[in-house]
C-alpha cells in the first residue's frame, strides 16, 4: 500500500488529536500537531512526528483560526488536514479554504456541511427523500380543526407546546381525541399567562424517547454504508456521558429499517466520508431523523470495538480517493461495547466543572479495555476548552459482563488533581433501570436526581488513606542519587537548571 | 510511629501511622486500618471483607483520594485556610466564582434569606453556564458582581451574613 | 448471574496470573494471589483482592508446591484453583489434590491431562480416532524393501534419519523411489560412521514445515468447540516468541478440516475446558498431530482479539458447570492479530537472558492494542523464574496494518533496565518473508541469522538522549515540597523512614 | 550550557548541552542534534527528516536508552569499571557468567588460544542454558570453575591473556 498522504495536519487537540496520529501511525503517516499557549506541553503535541505553534489560549485565536491552520499545513508540507470534532470539524469554511489550497480536508464536501448545518433545509431534504420526521404542526394556528388534523396525522399521544415556550408552561400532553380541544384551551390560556403569547401549536409526543444514532461511511466510488447502531440515551445537560453498541431497544429488522434510512440520508445530501445520522426511537419502535453530524464522533469508538472496524483509518483512506475497505462491506456486529467520557467535572456537584494539575495518573488495562486519553500525569487542565480528558471504552461478549467490566475498569481508572464523574458512571451503571436497558433520554432526572454520596461512610478509610500518602512524601534525604525517584517531566527539571550550571557530581 | 493531624469536613482528626512488614496500619482512634500498598500511589484495603481501592497522593499541602471512585480532598489544619479563595474549606458566607469566567446572571437581590442551596449565581466557564448554590442560610449583604462581568476565584461574587446556628 | 464461585486462588505469578485475575473481576469474583519472597512487592500481588505468602524464591519451594497451594486456598476460602500456564497447569496431582479437597480445579479432568501429558499414549489415542500423524516407519530395520513400503505409505519426499543421530549426520532426504535405496545405504554409512550404529529409520518429510494450532473449548454438557487457530511458525530455541491469527496458510476448507480434528482429538481424550492441538503443516496442506497442551496459551490473546472471546472468561464459567456461552456456537474470525513476547532477554546477544530493575516503563496504547503484563516500573526482573514480562498483541483490520501497528506499538513501548527483543521483533516483522507469510519454523535461522546493528549509527543520537537524561536528574534542592515530583512506590518511601521520625515539617 | 562525558563502545566523548525554549540542544562535535521532550524520560528527534523515538534514562550512574527500539547502555568515565562484574565495559581477559546460576560445560581447555567469539562456557539461568563467547583474542590461562558450580557475576570463571594487539 503506498502512502495515502506525505504527511496529516490535525486540527484539534486532546484525546482525539492523539487517536487521529494513531490512525496515522497505523498508515505510516507523519503527523503534525498543532498547539496553542495552553498546550505547550500536552499529550496530543508530544504525539505528532512535529508541530506547530497556532497562538494564545483562546480558541479564537488558535484552533478556530482557519488561516492559522492552513498555513501550519503548508508550512510543515502537510497534505492533508484531519479536524477531528468539534472546533473547525463542522465549519465548511475550513473545508473550502482547504481545497482552495490544494490541501485535502478529510471530511466530507463543503456543501454537504453546509446543507446538514442548516437544520431547516436538511429536514426538507430529508421528507423529501422519505427518511421519518416527527410530525407535527408545520405552523402554529388557533384554528382547533387544525389541531385535530394535525393529531389525527401524527397519531395520538400528541403534545401542545407554547410557540413562546420554555419550563413546561403551556405544555400539555394529549392522549385521545376527545380530550383534545380542552387540553388546546388550557395551553393557550396558560401560555397567555406565563408568557402574554397564547401561541401554541402541536407536535407528536414521544413516549420515552432513546437517541439512536447510525454511523454511516461513504466513499467517493459511490459507495454508501451503514456501521450500525450507537445509543447515546444517557445525557446531562443534553450532553452525552455513556454509549453503548448495539442498542437494547433494536431488534434486526429495526435496525436494518433504520440503518436503510441513514444510508438514504447519506445519499440524499451527497454525502463523503464518516458521519452521524441522529434518530429519536419512541417506545413502539418509530423513529425520527433529527439530525446528521458531519464529523467523526466522541463515541465512535463502541461502534470499533463491535464490528472490529477503525473508522479514523477509513476516514483518511476515503479522502485519499480510495474505495471502502472490503471488511465494511460484510459488517457484523458482536458482542457489547461501552463508553464512559472521562470530563474534569464534579459528578457529585451538578457536574460543575473542576480543574487543576492531574497529581495522580494510571490507567485500567485488561482483554476489551481501551482508554482514549489526552492527559498525562502532570497535565494542567485549565478553563480555556471542552473539559474532556478521556474516554474509557470497554468491551465483552455480552451487555451483562460489559456492564461489569466497565465498573472494574472506572473503579481502576485513578485521576487525581481534578474531579470526574466515575462515581456518578458506576452509580448509572449499578442501576436497575440501566441494567435493564431502560436507557431513555431523561434517565438521569429520573433515576440519579436523589443521589447522595454520604462522604461520612469514608471519613476513616479517606484519614487513614490520607495517613499513608503521608509517609509517603518524597524523603529528601533519599532523593540524593536515588534513581528510583521517578524523574520529573523534562520541563519541570529544566525550569530549575542554570546557565553555567556544571552537572558531573 | 508517625502523628499526623489532618482536616475532614470541618472536623480536626488525629491519626497515628506505623509501619509493618507489609502493610501500613493507621489508628484513629480505637479504629485500626491496614492498607496494603499496591503500586505508585495506590492501596488496597479490606473493609467488611470487600476489597477497597484506593489512590492517594499528597500535593500542595492537600491530600488527593480516590476510594472506590469516591473522590476526597483533605487538608492539614496547618494549611492556610484563607489563601484558598473559592472558599472550599470555610467561609460560607462568601459565594465565589468555582473558576474564572462570565457571570451570566445573579439570582438574588440583596437582603434576600436563602436557604443552603439555594442557587445563587450563573458563571459561564469551560463552554458552560455552572449554576453557584448556597452552602448556608443567611441573608444577602453584597452583590459584587453583575451579569456580564468576568469574575476571578478570589474575589467573592455574593457575601452572605450567616444565621447564628451555623 | 449469580457468582460462579466464591473466591478463585491463582496459582501463578506475572502476566497470566494478572490476565486469570483480570477475569475474575469481570466476573465478580474475588481473587486471592499467591507469591513468593521474591514475588513480595510484585504486580501480579497488588492486583488480587488478597494475598497468601508460599515460601522462598524457588518454584519447588513456593509456586510448585501442591500442598502449600492447596493450603493457601483453603485458609483464604477460595473454592476454585486457576493454574495459569507452565507451573502447575499440566500436573494432574494439582487437579487430583484440588479434587480430594473439595476444590474447582480449573481446568481439564486429572485423566485428561495424564493422557495427553503421555506422548506415545495419546498419539496412539489419536490414531485410532483417525487423526493425521506424521506417517513413517515404527520400528527401525535393515530391510530395503521395508524402507521402500514406509515410504510408499508416507509418500515422497521422506527423510533418512539416524536413530542414534543428531547434527545432521546420518540423514537424508529423498524426493523419489529411484534415490531410495543410495540413500539409506549412504546414511547408514554416515551413521555407521559418526555414531557407532548404523541403524536409520525413515518418516515423510515436512517441507516447510508450520506451526499450527487450534483453540479448543469444552463443556461438561458435551459440547466441543474450536475457536480457529493461531498460526506460532516464528520461535527461537523451540519458543514461540511471534504468534498470530488466522495463519496464511488456511483456506476455509482446510480450516474446517483442521478444526473437526482438534475437535476429534478433544473429544477422543475426553476433554473438558480449554485446551490446545498443535499440528504441523506442510507446503501441500497436509497436516500431523504434534500435541495437546492442557491449558491456557501464551497466546491466547490473538484468539480473543480475532474472535471477540474472552477464553479465560469461559475456563472459569465451564469449571463452574456452565454451558458454553453462546457466542461460540456463532463464531467468526474477524481481522488478523499478532503478539509479541516481551522476555526479559537480549535480542542482539543470542537471546541472553537479562536481570535488573525496571527503569522506565511506558506502554503504547491506541485502538486494538492490548498489552498484557507481569511488570510494574521498579519491578525487579530476577533469575528465579521465566523471562516474560509482558506480551504485546495487535489487532487490526488486514494482517499488512496489524504488521505496520505492531512495529508502531513496539516501538512505543518503553523499557529500559533490562535487555529484550524488541527490536528483533521489529525486523523479523519488516522482514520480507515475514510480510510474504512465508513462517516457517525455520524463519529466524533462515532470514535472521546474519542480522547485525550496528551502533555506531546510533552513536549520536544515543549521546544526545544521554546527555539530556543526565540535565533531567532529580534536582534535590527543588524536590523540596514539589509534588510534582512522582512519589515513590510505597516500599521505597517507607523504606528510608524511621520510627520516631516526625513527619511533618 | 552544561559539559558532559560519556564513553560510547570504548571512547571518551564530550557533549555540550543546552536549554532552548522548546527543546535541548546537543553538540558533539561540530554535530548538533536537537531532542524534543515528549514526556516522562521521552524524547522525538528529526533524523534526516524521519522521528525518531526515544526513551533515556539515567539509572546508578548508568544512561539506559531506547532509540526506536534499538536499547543501548552509556556509562560516564568516572563510573567504577572493576565494580561492574559482568566486564560490560572492560576486563575482556575476564569471562564471567551473565547472571548467577549453574555452569553446564565448560568448552576450553587451559593454554588453548581462543578468537573474539570463541564459545568459552555454558551456564544455565532462567531454566535456560546461555553460551558465553570470548570477546577478545587471547590464551586460557585460568578455569576457575567446573562443570556442576555454581558461579555468581563476580568472580571470573575463565581468564585469558590478551594477544598485544588488544
Amino acid at each position: 500500500m503506498g502512502k495515502l498522504f506525505n504527511k496529516v495536519l490535525v486540527a484539534n487537540r486532546s484525546e482525539i488529536a492523539v487517536r487521529v496520529m494513531n490512525a496515522c501511525r497505523v498508515l505510516g503517516i507523519p503527523s503534525v500537531a498543532v498547539y496553542s499557549d495552553a498546550d505547550t506541553h500536552s499529550k496530543h503535541r508530544y504525539y505528532a512526528d512535529e508541530s506547530v505553534h497556532i497562538g494564545p489560549p483562546p480558541p479564537r485565536e488558535s484552533y478556530l483560526d482557519i488561516d492559522k491552520i492552513i498555513a501550519a499545513a503548508t508550512e510543515t508540507g502537510a497534505d492533508a488536514i484531519h479536524p477531528g470534532y468539534g472546533f473547525l470539524a463542522e465549519n465548511p469554511l475550513l473545508a473550502k479554504k482547504c481545497s482552495d489550497a490544494g490541501i485535502t480536508f478529510i471530511g466530507p464536501t463543503p456543501d454537504a456541511i453546509r446543507l446538514l448545518g442548516n437544520k431547516v433545509e436538511s429536514r426538507l431534504t430529508m421528507a423529501d427523500a422519505g427518511v421519518p420526521l416527527i410530525p407535527g404542526m408545520k405552523d402554529s394556528s388557533g384554528d382547533i380543526e387544525a389541531f385535530q388534523a394535525a393529531a389525527d396525522t401524527a397519531g395520538y399521544p400528541v403534545i401542545i407546546k407554547a410557540a413562546a415556550g420554555g419550563g413546561g408552561k403551556g405544555m400539555r400532553v394529549v392522549h385521545n381525541p376527545e380530550e383534545l380541544a380542552a387540553a388546546v384551551e388550557a395551553a393557550q390560556r396558560e401560555a397567555g399567562n406565563a408568557f402574554g403569547d397564547d401561541t401554541v401549536y402541536l407536535e407528536k409526543y414521544i413516549v420515552n424517547p432513546r437517541h439512536i444514532e447510525f454511523q454511516v461511511l461513504a466513499d467517493t466510488h459511490g459507495n454508501t454504508v451503514h456501521v450500525f447502531e450507537r445509543e447515546c440515551s444517557i445525557q446531562r445537560r443534553h450532553q452525552k456521558i455513556i454509549e453503548e453498541s448495539p442498542s437494547v431497544a433494536l431488534d434486526p429488522e429495526l435496525r436494518e429499517r433504520m440503518g436503510a434510512s441513514a444510508v438514504k440520508v447519506a445519499e440524499a445530501s451527497g454525502y463523503v466520508n464518516a458521519g452521524t445520522v441522529e434518530f429519536l426511537l419512541d417506545e413502539t419502535g418509530n423513529y425520527y431523523f433529527l439530525e446528521m453530524n458531519t464529523r467523526i464522533q466522541v463515541e465512535h469508538p463502541v461502534t470499533e470495538m463491535v464490528t472490529g472496524t477503525d473508522l479514523v483509518v477509513e476516514q483518511i483512506r476515503i479522502a485519499a480517493g480510495e474505495k471502502l475497505s472490503d471488511a465494511f462491506f460484510h459488517l457484523t456486529q458482536r458482542g457489547h461495547a461501552i463508553e464512559c467520557r472521562i470530563y474534569a467535572e464534579d459528578g457529585e456537584n451538578n457536574f460543575m466543572p473542576s480543574t487543576g494539575e492531574i497529581v495522580h495518573y494510571s490507567e485500567p488495562v485488561g482483554p476489551g479495555i481501551r482508554v482514549d486519553s489526552g492527559v498525562l500525569h502532570g497535565s494542567q487542565v485549565t478553563i480555556d476548552y471542552d473539559p474532556v480528558m478521556a474516554k474509557l471504552i470497554v468491551h465483552a461478549p455480552t451487555r451483562e459482563m460489559c456492564i461489569d467490566k466497565m465498573i472494574t475498569a472506572l473503579n481502576n481508572y485513578k485521576i487525581l488533581g481534578v474531579r470526574t464523574s466515575k462515581k456518578f458512571m458506576i452509580d448509572c451503571m449499578n442501576h436497575a433501570a440501566f441494567r435493564d436497558g431502560k436507557t431513555y433520554t431523561n434517565f438521569i432526572e429520573v433515576n440519579m436526581a436523589d443521589r447522595d454520596i454520604s462522604l461520612d461512610a469514608y471519613r476513616d478509610i479517606a484519614l487513614a488513606a490520607a495517613s499513608a500518602a503521608a509517609v509517603n512524601r518524597p524523603q529528601v534525604a533519599s532523593a540524593v542519587g536515588d534513581a528510583k525517584q521517578r524523574q520529573p517531566s523534562p520541563w519541570e527539571a529544566i525550569g530549575a537548571w542554570q546557565i553555567g550550571d556544571v552537572i558531573h557530581e | 510511629m508517625s502523628n499526623l493531624e489532618f482536616l475532614f469536613e470541618g472536623e480536626v482528626v488525629d491519626t497515628k501511622v506505623e509501619r509493618r512488614s507489609q502493610t501500613i496500619a493507621v489508628s484513629i482512634g480505637d479504629q485500626e486500618m491496614v492498607l496494603l500498598p499496591a503500586g505508585d500511589n495506590l492501596y488496597s484495603a479490606q473493609i467488611d471483607g470487600r476489597k477497597v481501592s484506593i489512590a492517594a497522593v499528597r500535593h500542595k499541602d492537600k491530600y488527593y483520594l480516590d476510594i472506590d471512585s469516591v473522590l476526597l480532598e483533605l487538608t492539614e489544619p496547618s494549611a492556610e485556610m484563607t489563601s484558598s479563595g473559592t472558599g472550599e474549606e470555610g467561609e460560607w458566607d462568601k459565594i465565589f466564582a468555582p473558576m474564572p469566567g462570565k457571570v451570566v446572571k445573579v439570582l438574588v437581590e440583596m437582603g434576600q434569606e436563602v436557604q443552603e442551596k439555594t442557587p445563587m449565581v450563573i458563571v459561564e466557564a469551560m463552554k458552560m453556564e455552572n449554576q453557584v448554590n448556597a452552602r448556608a442560610k443567611g441573608k444577602v449583604i453584597a452583590i459584587n458582581f453583575q451579569a456580564g462581568d468576568q469574575v476571578d476565584t478570589e474575589s467573592p461574587i455574593i457575601e452572605l451574613e450567616l444565621e447564628a446556628s451555623e
